[in-house]
């Protein structure tokens, strides 16, 4: 009986051997993936590359009664990587060439199992990457710790707050202070509560009224921190109450509104919008310019620069932002971060003429390592 | 106690999901998800922080009766009415025994309250980009002439009038947007990704730690 | 020249004013401009285009009703595009702020207008909190996300979810953003996920979506209401039939262009009076 | 045709409406009744959000419904939970643990997302080559690559703005000068968007009927 099973699949398969041709196998092969978890295996074909066909690609698990479809590509592709397999299990495939039409159906392939693999090859431009920011940030910051004396740059801005505070000096009129609308996990909330301690220092120290609103709680608790430790070493805690920085609510356009509110009921002389912000920018600064503040905002949202720019007397640009607080705080830890940073951007400058140069040179491999996935 | 346990975690939370984009080996890689789907959760918790802030700040207020106690009130009241209806009822619309629909009060406040007010107060920015345009878009110097220059082009380019006045503006403004806007633009996001990569790794070495209430 | 300078410092609220009618009479009685498609958003037509019924796709609702006018007609646009070719529809949400209802309320335009059918033809999965470590997670497996649709329903129970278990079960994602997310869908889900991804963006965040499309992370971008009315039109040419259906974002347009007038007068006569008044300065000194 | 007057749902719906736009003209307290309203509900909103969307079928359903194959779910819940220790004076601290992961986590994804997905790819898309395209196109890949470097010299902080280094920061400034003119011109479409949404509700589903029932036609 066995025997004579196995005869009979010889000769079935040899029929349809005789009968399919070479179209049989459609140069069916499957490999494991490389660089992955063991999950997935890549399924190739003669991809012929004007065939407007479709391709149904059915998988059967060693033991198991029936193909069950594992996705659907184009013969034009000639390739297809199944996700989400067993690792411990064999799976065995087959093509459907135009399902929907005529189906013709390949032989199976052998049997093969997922592996596992140790490292993710295709991701160390990612890791080279991020290995030389690391290098970079962290090496200027213990250059910093010894003592190296590191350069940045005044930005245009910064006397402006001086000016603002000043003014509203003068004028007996309060601050007004937005700390962006988001969390502390952002880099840019950080960035404005470190400019938060200057102007609180400025303030406590020339007795002007400074209000922060807030629209995250995490944001508030850190910023009331640093409005407290400014007050108390400009030698004026008694003038801070828990009051100057307070809670509005989640909702960008609630708070907004509410910001508005405060606008124009208080009339503050200035208004400082530093941070993380969506589309209320617009919506602040333009209250604000109606009631005649002095404005400096900043941000590193691209999409919301253009209205800071047109309706503030003064606009941080993007980094500028990040390099405003360092420089501002006097820390040299964090300006050798910054300067680390610099340094990446010099490396990717050079990295970018270089890519120039291949590309025109034809040299497109260079290129591709960018993006190789 | 109280500052090494959370410096060490976020340390270690910060490096999880690095080593897990390099190897991908399935322990690692299985406990990543987990902890994907508890950070899913967790960011559900931290969204409602807000809440006692709020209440604390407007409870404050009434209690003082502060300038304006009375609005405070009515925020208090709002909030308490939507959270009830969303944390006792559904969302969505239920089906009556008649067959006919009723949508759930959650869904109702949503469709006739809190949308329209949202989107109410975002189209004030209509009225806002005009006056600030106006305002900003003047011949002073290279730069706003460059600014003015840009604005005008695209707004011409992007209206069907456009096409019929002067027939090359759509492809003019689309040659803008492609090129100067394009490099502009990647050379803002370089350099907003870098300084958001340096803060993380400031975060990781344990420098930064806004997870101890200050920066 | 005194005048010049008064006029330079017109109440906004005549600006507000002008704005207001420039945008209230075309809605009154609209006009019917012609729209012009521009390459981007003739990208991801093509893209959609050229997949096959049984597709599937991903579409996130990743915005809230105040962004609705701009993004709404980008999502019936695509819904009716899509069911034109018997491509499956995920919807999903990942923006807080009310993602889910505008999800629910564009699928029951689609029922409605085309008769599509709920598990079938789409599936509303629902909102979740957590932006990125939803969107990583959805790359291994969406039901560790998702354990039921937006009604409740386990996804075992869904017909349109048997064979999609992640990313790589489907064609492409287009992520209807306002916020940071299409950004996150693009810099995330594409650079490590490799599925394509294009963008409905609103028209404030098209131009950095530019960046991103001229660097191929992104197969497209239809910025604001001027991209939903592009995709409208491809739509209404590819497919006569769907002619009847309302277009929104086209109707719109008109609106636009007037006001877009409005705007350019304000600052053409600004400058004028701008340079009058700096003339005047000029020669007094 | 017999109209029919807009539902309460649309009449509350107009009046907010009215009542933001109303700010316009000047403050009001029409204006500060939508203000408040619109605090307490957007929070009350979150809150069954959150309950509905997450907290219920992915934390609340799994732990209690199948206790013995989600017991590891009681991690989230609890670091979720010591959130908000924070607002007990006494207690603040163990909230910082919570704290710590939550942001560690999302910094870690952070620095691979931008690292490897904006700053690699942004790159590579400006290396494009100066020959062997058409002439046209080779000018277009100048103007990019010319506006990239620029733009990121502007953003170099380590030394002074002057010579060479002076010139080229100022042609960085005004590729973004250019860009955020195009930016705001393109907004401006977006922004009279929102608007027309608002007004043909106004007019489409309230004012329209309101009118037609007056006059009776």
């Amino acid at each position: 009986m066995r025997v004579r099973g196995w005869l009979f699949l010889v000769l079935l398969a040899v029929a349809v051997g005789a009968a399919g041709g070479q179209e049989a196998r459609m140069g069916l092969t499957v490999e494991d993936t490389p660089s992955d978890d063991g999950r997935s295996l890549t399924v190739r074909w003669d991809g012929e590359a004007d065939s407007p066909l479709d391709v149904r690609i059915e998988r059967r698990m060693r033991d198991a009664a029936e193909y069950e479809i594992a996705g659907n590509a184009r013969v034009a592709d000639g390739e297809f990587r199944d996700l989400g397999l067993e690792s411990d299990a064999a799976y065995s495939y087959r093509l459907v060439i135009d399902p929907e039409g005529a189906a013709r159906t390949s032989a199976p392939s052998p049997y093969v199992s997922p592996q596992e693999n140790f490292f993710r090859l295709f991701r160390v431009n990612a890791l080279v990457v991020i290995l030389l920011m690391g290098v970079l940030v962290v090496g200027y910051i213990m250059a910093a710790r010894r003592g190296a004396d590191l350069y940045i740059r005044r930005i245009a801005g910064l006397d402006a707050i001086d000016e603002a505070v000043g003014r509203a000096t003068e004028m007996g009129r309060k601050i007004l202070y937005v700390p962006g609308i988001i969390s502390i996990n952002e880099p840019q909330t950080l960035a404005s509560l470190g400019i938060l301690g200057y102007v609180a220092k400025l303030t406590a120290k020339y007795g002007t009224q400074l209000e922060v609103p807030n629209a995250d709680p995490l944001t508030m608790a850190a910023a009331r921190e640093i409005v407290k430790q400014s007050y108390l070493e400009a030698g004026a805690p008694e003038q801070f109450h828990e009051n100057m920085v307070h809670y509005i609510t989640q909702d960008q356009f609630a708070y907004a509104g509410a910001v508005n509110g405060i606008m124009v009921r208080d009339k503050p002389a200035a208004n400082f919008l530093l941070g993380w912000f969506a589309a209320e920018s617009l919506l602040l600064s333009e209250t604000g310019q109606s009631i005649n503040a002095i404005q400096i905002a900043g941000t590193a949202q691209v999409t919301q620069l253009p209205f800071f720019v047109a309706a503030c007397d003064y606009t941080m640009l993007g980094e500028e932002l990040f390099a405003a607080s360092a420089y501002l705080s006097k820390d040299p830890l964090i300006l050798g971060s910054i300067k680390g940073q610099d340094m990446m951007k010099a490396a990717i400058l050079v990295m970018v003429v270089v890519g120039v140069i291949m590309a025109t040179a034809g040299v497109q491999g260079f290129v591709d390592w960018f993006t190789a996935l | 106690m109280k500052r090494q346990v959370p410096i060490l975690l976020a340390i270690a939370a910060s490096l999880y999901p690095v080593i897990a984009f390099f190897f991908p080996a399935r322990g690692i890689n299985t406990f990543n998800q987990g902890l994907d789907e508890w950070m899913v959760i967790i960011a559900s918790f931290a969204l409602l922080l807000g809440i006692i802030s709020m209440i604390q700040v407007n409870l404050a207020k009434v209690r003082r009766r502060a300038k304006g106690w009375i609005f405070s009130v009515l925020t208090l009241l709002a909030f308490a009415v939507m959270a009830s209806f969303g944390i006792f009822g559904g969302q969505g619309e239920t089906v009556l025994a008649d067959g006919s629909t009723r949508l759930e009060p959650f869904t109702w406040v949503f469709q006739f309250m809190y949308s329209p007010l949202q989107s109410t107060m975002f189209s004030l920015l209509a009225f806002y980009v005009a006056s600030a345009s106006y305002r900003a878009f003047r011949v002073r110097n290279i730069e706003a002439t460059l600014l003015l220059i840009g604005a005008v082009i695209i707004m011409i380019g992007r209206i069907p009038l456009g096409k019929l006045v002067f027939p090359f503006i759509p492809e003019v403004a689309e040659w803008i947007m492609k090129y100067p806007n394009a490099a502009a633009q990647r050379g803002v996001i370089i350099g907003a990704a870098l300084g958001a990569a340096a803060m993380s790794i400031r975060v990781m070495v344990g420098i930064e730690r806004p997870y101890l209430g200050k920066s | 020249m005194k005048w010049a300078q008064k006029l330079l410092l017109v109440d906004r609220r005549i600006i507000f004013l002008l704005v207001f009618l420039g945008a209230l009479i075309p809605i009154l009685s609209p006009i019917g401009l012609i729209v012009q498609v521009s390459p981007p958003v003739r990208a991801i037509f093509d893209r959609v285009e050229r997949m096959q019924a049984g597709d599937a796709i991903l579409l996130s609702f990743d915005y809230g009703p105040s962004d609705g006018p701009e993004l709404d007609p980008m999502a019936n646009a695509i819904l009716r595009h899509c069911n034109k070719k018997g491509i499956k529809v995920l919807g999903i949400s990942l923006f807080p702020l009310g993602g889910v209802d505008m999800a629910f309320a564009r699928m029951a335009d689609l029922t409605r207008d085309l008769g599509g059918q709920n598990g079938i033809d789409w599936v509303n999965l629902g909102y979740k909190d957590g932006g990125q470590a939803a969107m990583k997670l959805m790359g291994e497996d969406f039901t560790a996300v998702f354990p039921t649709d937006a009604d409740g329903v386990p996804i075992e129970e869904i017909p349109l979810m048997q064979g999609i278990r992640n990313y790589g079960d489907l064609e492409m994602a287009i992520s209807l953003a306002t916020s940071v997310l299409g950004e996150w869908w693009i810099n995330l889900v594409n650079a490590q996920f490799g599925i394509d991804v294009a963008v409905g963006s609103t028209a404030v965040s098209a131009p950095k979506y530019y960046a991103y499309v001229e660097a191929k992370q992104a197969i497209g971008v239809m910025g604001g209401m001027k991209g939903a009315s592009e995709y409208e039109e491809l739509v209404e040419r590819a497919y006569p039939d769907l002619a009847g259906l309302s277009r929104t974002a086209t109707v719109g347009m008109d609106v636009q262009s007037i006001v877009h007038l409005v705007i350019i007068f304000f600052i053409i006569f600004g400058n004028i009076m701008y340079v009058l008044t700096q003339r005047t300065r000029r020669e007094g000194i | 045709m017999p109209v029919q007057l807009p539902g309460f749902g649309e009449w509350v719906a107009a009046f907010l409406t009215l009542a933001v736009f109303s700010f316009l003209y000047r403050d009001n307290v029409i204006y500060r009744v939508a203000e408040s309203v619109f605090a307490g509900i957007s929070f009350g909103y979150y809150v069954g959000l959150a309950r509905i969307n997450t907290l219920q079928p992915n934390l609340f359903e799994p732990l209690f419904g199948d206790f013995s194959n989600h017991w590891i779910l009681i991690f989230p819940f609890v670091l979720g939970v010591m959130l908000y220790l924070r607002y007990v004076p006494k207690l603040a601290w163990i909230s910082n643990w919570s704290l710590a992961i939550y942001i560690g986590y999302y910094i870690g994804v952070n620095l691979t997302q931008r690292l490897h997905g904006e700053i690699l790819p942004q790159a590579k898309g400006t290396m494009l080559p100066l020959a062997g395209e058409p002439f046209g196109q080779i000018l277009c890949n100048l103007v990019v690559i010319v506006g990239v470097v620029t733009v990121l010299v502007y953003f170099f902080f380590s030394s002074p703005h002057r010579g060479p280094l002076k010139v080229t920061a100022k042609l960085g400034i005004y590729f973004l000068m250019i860009s955020f003119g195009a930016s705001f011109g393109y907004t401006v479409m977006g922004r009279i968007s929102l608007l027309i949404g608002r007004l043909t509700f106004v007019v489409n589903d309230w004012a329209r009927p309101v009118v037609q029932s007056v006059i009776g036609s």
